[in-house]
């Protein structure tokens, strides 16, 4: 079995707000030195068959990520039990 | 005028615009289960709002991948007016039927009220009933209807015409203040704003009456033209 | 995967076990006698849950049996998932008030969200849309950054869930108050309509007929905090899991539909949603109410998590689940209606004659209890109940009127007051307009929602004002049903009915149990007065932080009927020159 | 300068409706052999001073993470260019 994981971010110059509130949190509660934070998806899945590289590509082009506001990275880990 | 209500899992706002074509306007309106894929026949066809498949991953975004929506495609190369509201005009984008996103309200909140919008373009199938520049009060409710587009694809809305509503008070951090734009073609319109909403008096507003009007007064012109 | 420790019949006995399943001595030595036996491990847990106040109200029942429940208009009152008025033109309203106070104040989001979740299960399984919900909150005060927390999560949870499943949030209160400080009230109340043909029951009638179940799978969700014996692999796997009840109004909004598309095929014969005490509650009590018994077989349960336990999947709370029974040979007819939907619908069991609940899990009987022993067996208490020495301090005094010199400046001060400020920040984060019936919303007196295709409406409100009641039971009682018919009245309308979610402390404390009698009393009168019976309700108890009770809040829930959409009615000012007038003293 | 990336994900047990939809339409656009998809999220910062993972950790209790239903982890990368 086959673990992926995909980081799908938020590209540049699209406006993130949560990102912008959460750094104003993290501010007033005493983190001064936190900047340009950006929050993103980390979508997590086990693929049993095929090439899991092509599909992974697919799904994202596809569904994952939607490429005008975003940029999709992705790890796999063979032989991952679950 | 037979219209088409395309209902997704998790569409909530079917019964409403069927309604507001059916008894607000008085023409034909029928709901079209996603699954049934047929679009022929229709004069228009209409999007409604609500949380297709739970908006999760991104409003809009696992509809916009559904078999009707290749139908939805052949339906706006043929010119059929195409109406997507809130999570309408979101599949729309996510199906690339129209430019941009529309990502979270700026101030990370689901807003619910009336707003007042300004009719940029009043000459779209879905709009010549009103005024240019008229404000009309058409009620939101979306917590990511916040417009998105890069630079060259603004200039390009605005070079053609293409955005049809703005805010008067922008509400969720848009763009230019868009609230509704349409294609170059001029057929497939989407906006965050409620229309259906505000097709009767009784309800705050008929403000939003006019959009169904015009669609059902372009049909008859061209139907006349074709005859 | 964490297990539940499974402790012998006679362990269970021996160790007192069952105390921490909730249970006293002498409701387990009359388990005993029920059954003739030592229950084993699952049929404890199941008596437990049954017997528990929030399924069986054996401390309040006494108390509810005072309010007036009956009316001409009164279709369905108080003993089925919600009551039924009937509205003219041969329509029902049903509504119901439910509350989710103690897992909103472990996980507020979720807490909240799935406590609209359950309410409006209430409603559809009764076979009627849901048109609106309102909901009642009690905080701590907004200085404190954790009450800040739970009132924003809260309120993100009731929009989160309400404006996905499309029933619009049109009205509600929220008071600020030091007494819920540690224990906030999260209560949610959901109106449907109905067609009085399609009403329909929780009942597992026929002998044969198949039970169904539909929703989403169960998991081991809700079942840590009853379960005593859960034995955890390690410390880590403790950390790393959690059994918060988690919402997904995706699904119950494709349960509405489907639902609501079923009671249209006459192969249904019951239909309830599993809420408190999930499988064990619907299933048991369905049998019950039909004088039959059921057999199911839990190796056919749709579960989410590996190796689950008989015990983990009858108490389990997973959400968004329903079951029905269904006429024996007909099954495809309503699967067929799910599959539309996407969702699975499997038949676990049948309607047996021999009035036993009876459970098999991997070939072998793990459960066999006498169904009414389960529904209707379960003890009532009679607790004493005594005079707070607060009250009689308090009655000693003498009246107060305060004397105002500065009036504008008490009345900004007064209206900077959060329980008395605008609520629009709440508000305008509910989609009160979905469905296109919205009248009147949030901001107005109560919330009107429009009859489509008929000109008529329906009013609605939630009020309690629960400062009155701690001052004087019996009057603030009254007090919170006036205060809901003056709502009701000045939108136009003519009050029908109410629901009362009764949200107390501790039962145990005597001054306690003489908040609720008093309470109660004084809701009865003015029910009364109002012709305004009681159709449905909730109790909440132990409501407490710090050894400290709430104040008592019974919440009320009220439904009026506006005979013409000309007599809806706003508070809102019109226009300069109209005249004031003040009615009353 | 230091990049933080953290991942917070759903606790075991806790249900994912959101990973659930979206392995369901992954299973319908013929992606088969992809299943037990949770989503979780991703959020990236930079921290300019202090002792980081002090502080990430502690942003994480306090904030970022919500521990009755979530579990977080984190990477930190030193000196990195924004
Ligand atoms: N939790 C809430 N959810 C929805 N609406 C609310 C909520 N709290 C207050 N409202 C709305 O705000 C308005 C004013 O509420 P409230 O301050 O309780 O007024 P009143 O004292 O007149 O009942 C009402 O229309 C009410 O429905």
């Amino acid at each position: 079995m086959t673990k992926v994981s995909i980081h799908v971010t938020l590209k540049e110059g699209v406006l993130d707000p949560q990102g912008k509130a959460i750094e104003n949190s993290l501010n007033t509660l005493g983190y001064e030195g936190v900047h340009d934070v950006r929050v993103g998806k980390l979508i997590e899945m086990f693929i049993d068959h095929g090439d899991v590289e092509t599909q992974v590509k697919a799904m994202c082009d596809k569904l994952l990520a939607n490429p005008v506001i975003e940029n999709f990275t992705y790890e796999i880990e063979e032989g991952v039990a679950q | 005028m037979k219209f088409a209500v395309i209902v997704f899992p998790g569409s909530n706002c079917d019964r409403d615009m069927y309604h507001a074509a059916k008894d607000a306007l008085g023409a034909e309106a029928e709901l079209v289960w996603y699954q049934d894929a047929k679009l022929e026949g229709y004069d228009a066809i209409l999007i409604p709002g609500g949380f297709s498949y739970g908006d999760y991953l991104r409003c809009g975004a696992i509809a916009s991948t559904s078999e009707i929506v290749t139908s939805l495609r052949r339906e706006a190369e043929k010119g059929t007016p195409i109406l997507g509201v809130c999570n309408g005009f979101q599949i729309l984008v996510e199906s690339g039927l129209l430019p941009g996103a529309l990502i979270r309200n700026d101030q990370l909140k689901f807003i619910c009220h009336f707003e007042d919008l300004i009719v940029k373009n009043n000459e779209t199938l879905f709009t010549t009933d009103y005024d240019k520049d008229e404000v009309i009060k058409i009620p939101v409710a979306h917590g990511e209807g916040n417009y998105y587009c890069d630079d060259t694809t603004l200039s390009e809305l605005k070079a053609n015409n293409q955005i049809v509503f703005t805010y008067k008070n922008n509400p969720n951090g848009s763009v230019s203040d868009i609230a509704g734009i349409v294609n170059k073609k001029g057929n497939v319109l989407g906006m965050m704003p409620h229309p259906e909403r505000a097709a009767e008096a009784l309800l705050g507003s008929d403000d939003g009456l006019k959009m169904f009007t015009s669609m059902l007064k372009n049909w008859r012109d061209q139907y006349a033209t074709n005859a | 995967m964490q297990q539940t420790r499974e402790v012998s019949p006679e362990m269970i006995e021996i160790e007192k076990h069952y105390r921490e399943m909730g249970l006293t001595d002498e409701e387990y030595q009359s388990i005993k006698r029920i059954l003739g036996r030592h229950p084993n491990f699952t049929e404890t847990g199941i008596f437990s849950v049954m017997w528990s106040e929030h399924c069986s109200y054996k401390t309040s029942k006494p108390l509810l049996k005072k309010f007036p429940t009956e009316g001409p208009q009164v279709i369905q009152g108080p003993g089925e998932g919600a009551g039924i008025v009937d509205i003219g033109d041969n329509q029902g309203v049903v509504f119901k008030i439910e509350s989710h106070n103690h897992p909103s104040a472990v996980e507020p989001y979720q807490g909240a969200a799935t406590g609209v979740g359950g309410i409006i299960r209430d409603i559809f399984s009764m076979g009627a849309r849901p048109i609106a919900s309102l909901n009642s909150l009690r905080f701590g005060s907004l200085n404190n950054p954790r009450v800040k927390y739970l009132f924003d999560e809260v309120v993100h949870g009731i929009s989160g869930y309400g404006n996905c499943v499309g029933v619009p949030t049109v009205g509600g209160e929220i008071q600020f108050d030091d007494s819920y400080e540690g224990n906030p009230l999260v209560n949610a109340m959901a109106v449907g309509l109905i067609d009085k043909k399609d009403i329909q029951q929780g009942v597992a009638k026929g002998l044969g007929n198949t039970v169904l179940y539909v929703g989403s799978k169960t998991g081991r969700d809700g079942i840590h905090g009853a379960t005593f014996a859960s034995e955890d692999l390690t410390e880590d796997s403790e950390s790393r899991r959690s059994n918060v009840q988690v919402g997904d109004p995706f699904m119950e909004k494709l349960l509405i539909e489907a639902c609501l598309e079923a009671i249209h095929c006459d192969a249904l014969v019951g239909m309830q949603d599993m809420g408190a005490a999930g499988l064990t509650s619907s299933a048991s009590e369905m049998a019950s109410k039909a004088g039959m018994g059921m057999e199911m077989n839990l190796d056919l349960i749709p579960q989410r998590e590996q190796n689950m336990s008989a015990y983990e999947m009858m108490l389990s709370e997973s959400q968004e689940r329903m079951l029905l029974v269904v006429e024996k040979g007909r099954e495809q007819e309503i699967v067929d209606i799910f599959k539309k939907y996407s969702l699975e619908a499997v038949n676990v069991g049948h309607v047996t004659d021999d009035k036993q609940f009876r459970l098999f899990h991997k070939g072998e009987v793990v459960c066999e209890i006498p169904v009414d022993a389960l529904a209707e067996d379960a003890p009532v208490y009679n607790k004493p109940s005594k005079v707070p020495a607060y009250y009689e301090e308090f009655q000693q005094m003498s009246p107060y009127a305060p004397v105002v010199t500065d009036h504008q400046g008490t009345l900004k001060r007064l209206l900077q007051q959060p329980t008395i400020a605008s609520k629009e920040y709440v508000y305008d984060q509910y989609d009160s307009m979905v469905q296109a019936n919205t009248v009147v919303s949030p901001g107005s007196d109560a919330a009107v929602v429009r009859i489509r295709d008929y000109d008529k409406a329906i009013a609605m409100t939630t009020d309690c004002n629960s400062r009155y009641l701690y001052l004087d039971p019996f009057v603030g009682g009254k007090i919170a049903v006036s205060e809901a018919a003056r709502n009701i009245y000045a939108s136009g309308a003519k009050p029908l009915a109410i629901t009362d979610g009764l949200n107390f402390g501790n039962p145990d404390k005597p001054e306690n149990f003489w908040q609720m009698e008093q309470a109660v009393d004084g809701m009865s009168v003015a029910c009364l007065a109002l012709d305004t019976p009681v159709i449905s309700g909730n109790v909440s108890l132990y409501n407490e932080s710090n050894n400290q009770a709430i104040f008592p809040t019974p919440i009320v829930g009220m439904v009026g009927l506006i005979r013409s959409t000309k007599y809806i009615t706003t508070q809102h000012m019109k226009q300069a020159g109209d005249v004031i007038l003040v009615i009353g003293e």
